[in-house]
């Protein structure tokens, strides 16, 4: 367990971008927030990933696998409560980029092992969800009454509004 | 660096008693309890803290390994829980109050005087 | 008072604190400081009783109290929001609407699903080795059910959550925290005793009672969450008031 | 290096935390919520707590903000013509169709 | 068995019971989850008068250290220790009882409970029984502060359970948002604590304290621990909650939160600055007693003052106990053991009475479906055995000898007197116009004494008539014999304390072991069992009995005056500053509550800095 200040200062890269992301979901447009916010667990998920190696603690990888799992749940569900989702390739690339960037050296200090497949894991889980949440799904028009339409109901137009766009 | 994480967790309190003074909705006013909440956890976890140690957790690591303090730890995931079961409650007021009162905020909830 | 009257009280009110806490700042040990007594006595008793996570052992068996409590926290909450979020009379439910959901997330929910569940037992068995415990994993338990309500919709999400068993759980996991701390004064010593064998570091049933409690929380946890998050979704989702107010007598006369 | 780390995360929980203070629309206050989840989560690593970042990843950042929402959902609903404090959301409606 | 296995039980059993009712509560008949409720609570009562009667007998200390982790020889170990002595020994067995009366009471309540979970009320009850005794037991400050929450979110959930009502959602709102800061204040407080000595148990805490002098981190510790506690105790200005929450929550747990919740603040106060604070490196004497005896005094006066201008009973009553809440402050904060014996007799015999009051109150409610003053002036002639047993109470809170709140207002009035004479004034002053209050609202309501309109609008009664269901589900016609048994039964308590001569004894040295700092450490942490206590028992005195008849008869006056005349507009007109403070807005209450924390700071720093 010997910390590696070369996988430290690398973390520094995702989490000092996490500050111009605050800016976002504090002060963004409205619809760029929820936005904001799946960008701000991707990068999380980058500065656990690193984290681990550079305080060597393999153990400290949970955490990521922990993150991975709930950010997309938490950014559907949102989305669902909150009018939905737009397209986001910030998002999508930041992923497509940074997964490989991150797990594939992280795959390769630790040699084959067990440790590697769970970074494998976590890697793919990451990037799935964020493909697929960037991917612009519109729950939020579906005529749900948990949706944004006042009690009245919706017109189901909007449902198949969605469905048309997807 | 020796006086920061202090300092953040005292302005994180005084901070969200700011919110819960001038709060106009209930649902903030628990957002910010939540916040103030926070300073609790950085206070502790900065109190436990030791220079160049690890977490205490001795899976992967020697057993004489310079490790963190693990009370203030147990007494942070303590907190946390403590945290959020307060929120659900007061959240859960927090609707009923609005079904029965329609506002809710505090201004207009001004039945209890005197 | 008026607003600038508060605001106005509080600002006094909080210079004074701050110059309190500041005081007292800096009079601390500083941070990094490697005076921590009663860590260093935790840490040498979770190697005794063959705790890798010596933060679990001081949850689950040195201070395993607070954990009790702790957890009554929990169920007392959650019974507190099932009664103040009952339906009461004047409001009626109603059933959800099916909803449609994208291909794509339906099979991320869908794929996520029992990975997320995994995950969540996972973090629960290796409570005692690893980081993670009963509650963090119950919470990841919890939530992982809810992947279904993104994945399809509520009615999908109600099927698997019928919420009597997930009630039931949250009080048998509350129950069996209490009744292993009561097994070991039967057995001669004091409540919440670590009276199981300890085994060896490292190992998945190391520990001796730490593993039993932080099953008992996971349960407790898991069904407490969803039983809590059912109460609100309800809320949303389903009961309506019939009008604005209340019922009559109390009614809404604004 | 650990330092620098930590120094970082104390510094934007407490942006966040300020941050959260002052955005008075709930909606808007429980996403900032859930991020300062995030913050805290990543403070907790760094100061090696990593059983406490564990919970504060499945409460702050997911369950109280998921709470917080479906609240403001419930009392936006409820209350229709009256206190419609959700012009965010009319907002977000609009964005889309926009689109 | 060692006395000393049974502490834990005190606090599981009613967990256990917790969770029975939370299960069997789906099945049961509502008759047979009242049973439950009422088994698992006596038991805890019955295995804590056991452990305090074993403890009476030599050893005076029951000590368990759960999980078996017991110290090492310098008092160092890693585990919680529960840690009866006479005192917090005698606090959980009142506390149980209490819990057996309100439920008894409360057999009849809720005609209607929630679907399917007629156990949901009386397990809430067990859990708050749960956090009580343990918050009682614990030696441990973490411990103690988890015990706080526990009673804490109970407390919110008991409130607010009547949601159909506009008002009880509000008042434990208030309740809930300032009591999670007190929680988080005193949490602060253990963080800084918990550096300075690293160490969590009081008994540690307060050894390693002894060992330096007092500084800036003692200072801030013991505003921020005391203000957590004195939240829940209620004193000015942490109050505001008290009376918005206790006006609206049901009966049966206003007999709860009037009759002990909050006394257990201040009993916190006392423990910590005892444990903790009263060594040589804690907070100096002097400070300790100018800081608990200003705020005592404020609360003692703002809460008289308030409760003699509400008409709403419950209002009324929840004033009271926050102007006896100032008085065991002043009681306990001149730090001798005589003060705080004849504390401990008021706190029990005060228990009783505000318990039996809103008892009789509840009745009113109950059949009125009003506790309104004007409403229901004259009304209640029908109830004369209810009426009498108000009166009885009212007296009583006056401190009428021979019952229990006037030898403990005897007992501690002497010793605050030695602190300064005026004091004395302020006890008799506050319990007479506490005590007059409660008899003015009696007359009128059940003697129908003065005119039956008299021209009021204060806000506290702006209410729409009939706005306050009854809690029983339908009105009641006939009162059942188990809600009048328990007043009864509570005054009756009441009374016994006053004359059964050896709990006055008890109280003493109880008292004389809880003031002090060493012998509670070498007790807990070294095993060494206290020296046989040479204390004097709290006893009546010629003056205690003279001032007790003097505060009665102002009391009987001042009743008399007020339930005639209308009130003057000049009393009205200054009071009315003090009227608009109790706003019912949280974000005041907060600020006052920040601003509280300030004066703790400014009362307890003169001394505390600056002592070599």
């Amino acid at each position: 367990m010997s910390t590696s200040p070369g996988w430290l200062v690398a973390a520094m890269v995702p989490l000092l971008c996490l500050l111009p992301v605050l800016w976002f979901v504090v002060r963004g447009e409205p619809r760029n927030r929820l936005v904001a916010q799946n960008l701000a667990q991707l990068l999380t998920g980058f500065v656990l990933l690193l984290t681990a190696q550079g305080f060597g603690r393999s153990t400290y990888l949970d955490l990521a696998l922990v993150l991975a799992i709930l950010a997309p749940a938490g950014t559907l569900v949102y989305a669902r409560f909150l009018g939905g989702l737009p397209p986001a390739p910030l998002v999508r690339w930041t992923a497509v980029v940074g997964v490989p960037a991150t797990v594939l050296p992280l795959c390769v200090v630790s040699g084959a092992g067990r440790e590697t497949v769970k970074l494998l894991f976590i890697g793919a889980v990451l990037l799935a969800g964020a493909w697929v949440t960037s991917s612009g799904s519109q729950p939020s028009s579906e005529p749900e009454p948990d949706g944004t339409d006042g009690p009245s109901g919706s017109e189901p137009s909007s449902g198949e509004r969605a469905a048309k766009r997807d | 660096m020796t006086l920061l994480p202090y300092l953040v967790a005292g302005w994180i309190f005084l901070v969200g008693l700011y919110g819960l003074v001038t709060s106009r909705n209930l649902i903030h006013a628990v957002g910010c309890l939540a916040v103030t909440q926070s300073s609790t956890y950085v206070l502790l976890l900065a109190i436990g803290y030791r220079d160049g140690g690890t977490a205490p957790v001795f899976a992967d690591i020697p057993t004489d390994a310079r490790v963190v303090d693990p009370v203030v730890q147990a007494l942070t995931l303590t907190d946390v829980v403590v945290g959020a079961t307060v929120t659900a409650l007061l959240l859960a007021l927090v609707i009923q109050l609005h079904k029965r009162h329609g506002t809710v905020d505090p201004d207009e909830l001004s039945e209890l005087k005197g | 008072m008026t607003r600038r009257g508060r605001l106005l009280l509080f600002l006094i009110a909080a210079t004074v604190t701050t110059v309190l806490l500041v005081g007292a700042f800096v009079e601390l040990p500083d941070f990094g400081t490697n005076f921590h007594p009663y860590g260093d006595r935790a840490v040498h008793a979770a190697l005794e009783h063959r705790t890798a996570n010596a933060v679990a052992s001081v949850n689950f068996d040195q201070r395993a109290l607070d954990t009790l409590v702790e957890e009554t926290i929990l169920f007392a909450a959650v019974l507190g929001a099932v009664v103040l979020l009952r339906q009461v009379t004047g409001e009626r439910r109603r059933p959800p609407r099916p909803a449609r959901v994208s291909p794509a997330i339906r099979r991320l929910g869908v794929l996520l699903l029992p990975v997320a569940l995994l995950v969540g037992l996972y973090v629960v068995a290796h409570g005692q080795l690893t980081p993670g415990g009963g509650f963090q994993g119950g919470v990841v338990v919890a939530t992982a059910l809810h992947l279904l309500y993104v994945a399809a919709d509520y009615r999908a999400l109600e099927r698997i959550r019928p919420l009597g068993p997930y009630e039931v759980g949250d009080v048998v996991g509350e129950a069996a925290y209490v009744v292993t701390g009561l097994a070991a004064m039967l057995g001669g010593s004091t409540f919440l005793a670590n009276v199981l064998p300890w085994g060896t570091l490292g190992t998945l049933t190391s520990g001796g009672t730490v593993v039993v409690l932080n099953a008992a929380v996971g349960m407790e946890v898991a069904c407490g969450v969803v039983v809590l998050l059912a109460t609100f979704l309800d809320q949303v989702v389903e009961i309506d008031e019939e009008s604005d107010g209340a019922r009559p007598g109390t009614g809404e006369s604004r | 290096m650990t330092d620098p780390l930590i120094a970082v995360a104390l510094v934007l929980v407490a942006v966040t935390a300020t941050a959260a203070v002052l955005n008075r629309e709930p909606l808007r206050q429980a996403l900032v919520l859930s991020f300062l989840g995030l913050a805290l989560t990543l403070l907790f690593v760094f100061v090696q707590a990593p059983d406490v970042a564990l919970s504060q990843l499945a409460v702050g950042s997911a369950l109280t903000p998921l709470m917080i929402v479906l609240t403001v959902r419930k009392v936006a609903r409820a209350t229709p013509a009256r206190h419609a404090p959700e012009e965010d959301d009319a907002h977000d409606q609009d964005g889309e169709a926009d689109r | 068995m060692n006395i000393a296995r049974l502490l834990p039980l005190v606090v599981v059993v009613p967990l256990l019971g917790a969770a029975v009712l939370a299960v069997g509560g789906r099945r049961l008949p509502r008759i047979a989850s009242d049973v439950v409720s009422v088994a698992f609570a006596a038991t805890s009562a019955a295995l804590a008068l056991v452990a305090l009667a074993g403890g009476a007998h030599g050893a005076p200390y029951v000590i368990d250290w759960v999980g078996g982790w017991r110290p090492g020889p310098g008092g160092e170990g890693v585990g919680i220790v529960l840690a009866g002595d006479p005192m917090s020994l005698g606090l959980t067995a009142f506390t149980s009882l209490l819990v057996v009366a309100v439920l008894v009471y409360s057999w009849r309540y809720f005609e209607e409970p929630p679907r399917r979970r007629s156990g949901s009320f009386p397990a809430l009850i067990l859990l708050f029984q749960a956090g009580m005794c343990g918050f009682c037991l614990t030696g441990d400050l973490f411990n103690s502060f988890v015990f706080f929450e526990l009673m804490g979110v109970v407390a919110y959930a008991l409130t607010g359970f009547r949601v159909e009502e506009r008002r009880p959602l509000q008042g434990a709102m208030a309740f809930g948002l300032v009591n999670s800061l007190g929680g988080y204040a005193m949490l602060l407080g253990i963080a800084l604590l918990y550096a300075r000595t690293g160490e969590l148990g009081l008994a540690q805490i307060g050894r390693q304290l002894d060992g330096r002098s007092p500084d800036a981190v003692v200072l801030a510790a013991f505003v921020l621990v005391s203000a957590g506690l004195l939240v829940k105790a209620a004193a000015v200005p942490f109050h505001f909650w008290l009376p918005d929450a206790h006006a609206v929550a049901p009966t049966p747990v206003c007999m709860l939160l009037s009759g002990v919740m909050v006394e257990l603040g201040v009993f916190g106060v006392t423990r910590l600055y005892w444990t903790v604070f009263a060594g040589p490196g804690g907070v100096p004497h002097e400070a300790a007693t100018r800081t608990l005896v200003t705020v005592g005094v404020l609360t003692a006066l703002v809460g008289a003052v308030m409760s003699w201008r509400q008409r709403h009973l419950k209002r009324l009553l929840a004033f009271s106990t926050v102007a006896h809440v100032g008085l065991f402050l002043i009681g306990v904060g001149v730090l001798s053991p005589e003060g705080t014996a004849g504390t401990a007799i008021y706190v029990l015999a005060h228990g009783g009475v505000k318990a039996a009051l809103f008892a009789c109150t509840g009745i009113l409610l109950d059949r009125y479906a009003s506790v309104d003053e004007k409403e229901l002036h004259g009304r209640a002639r029908e109830l004369p055995l209810t009426g009498a047993l108000y009166m009885l109470g009212g007296l009583a809170l006056c401190g009428m000898p021979p019952f229990g709140t006037s030898l403990g207002k005897a007992v501690a009035e002497e010793s605050a007197g030695h602190t300064g004479h005026w004091l004395t004034a302020v006890f008799v002053v506050v319990s007479a116009v506490t005590g007059g209050a409660v008899l003015r609202a009696g007359l009128r309501v059940f003697a129908g004494t003065g005119p039956r309109t008299y021209d009021d609008d204060a806000p506290g009664g702006a209410r729409v008539p009939g706005d306050e269901g009854p809690e029983t589900g339908t009105r009641l016609r006939r009162i059942p014999v188990t809600m009048l048994t328990v007043p009864a039964v509570l005054l009756a308590a009441a009374l016994a304390a006053g004359l059964v001569p050896q709990w006055a004894a008890g109280a003493g040295s109880a008292a004389h072991l809880f003031a002090a700092h060493d012998i509670y450490a070498s007790a807990v942490l070294d095993g060494q069992t206290a020296p046989a206590a040479g204390a004097a028992p709290a006893h009546w005195n010629t003056a205690g009995v003279l001032l007790g008849l003097l505060s009665t008869a102002l009391g009987a006056g001042l009743a008399v005056l007020g339930a005639r005349r209308p009130r003057g507009a000049v009393t009205e007109r200054l009071l009315a500053p003090l009227r608009r403070l109790q706003s019912g807005h949280v974000g005041d209450y907060v600020a006052w509550a920040v601003a509280g924390l300030a004066l703790l700071a400014l009362l307890a720093a003169p001394g505390t800095l600056t002592s070599p």
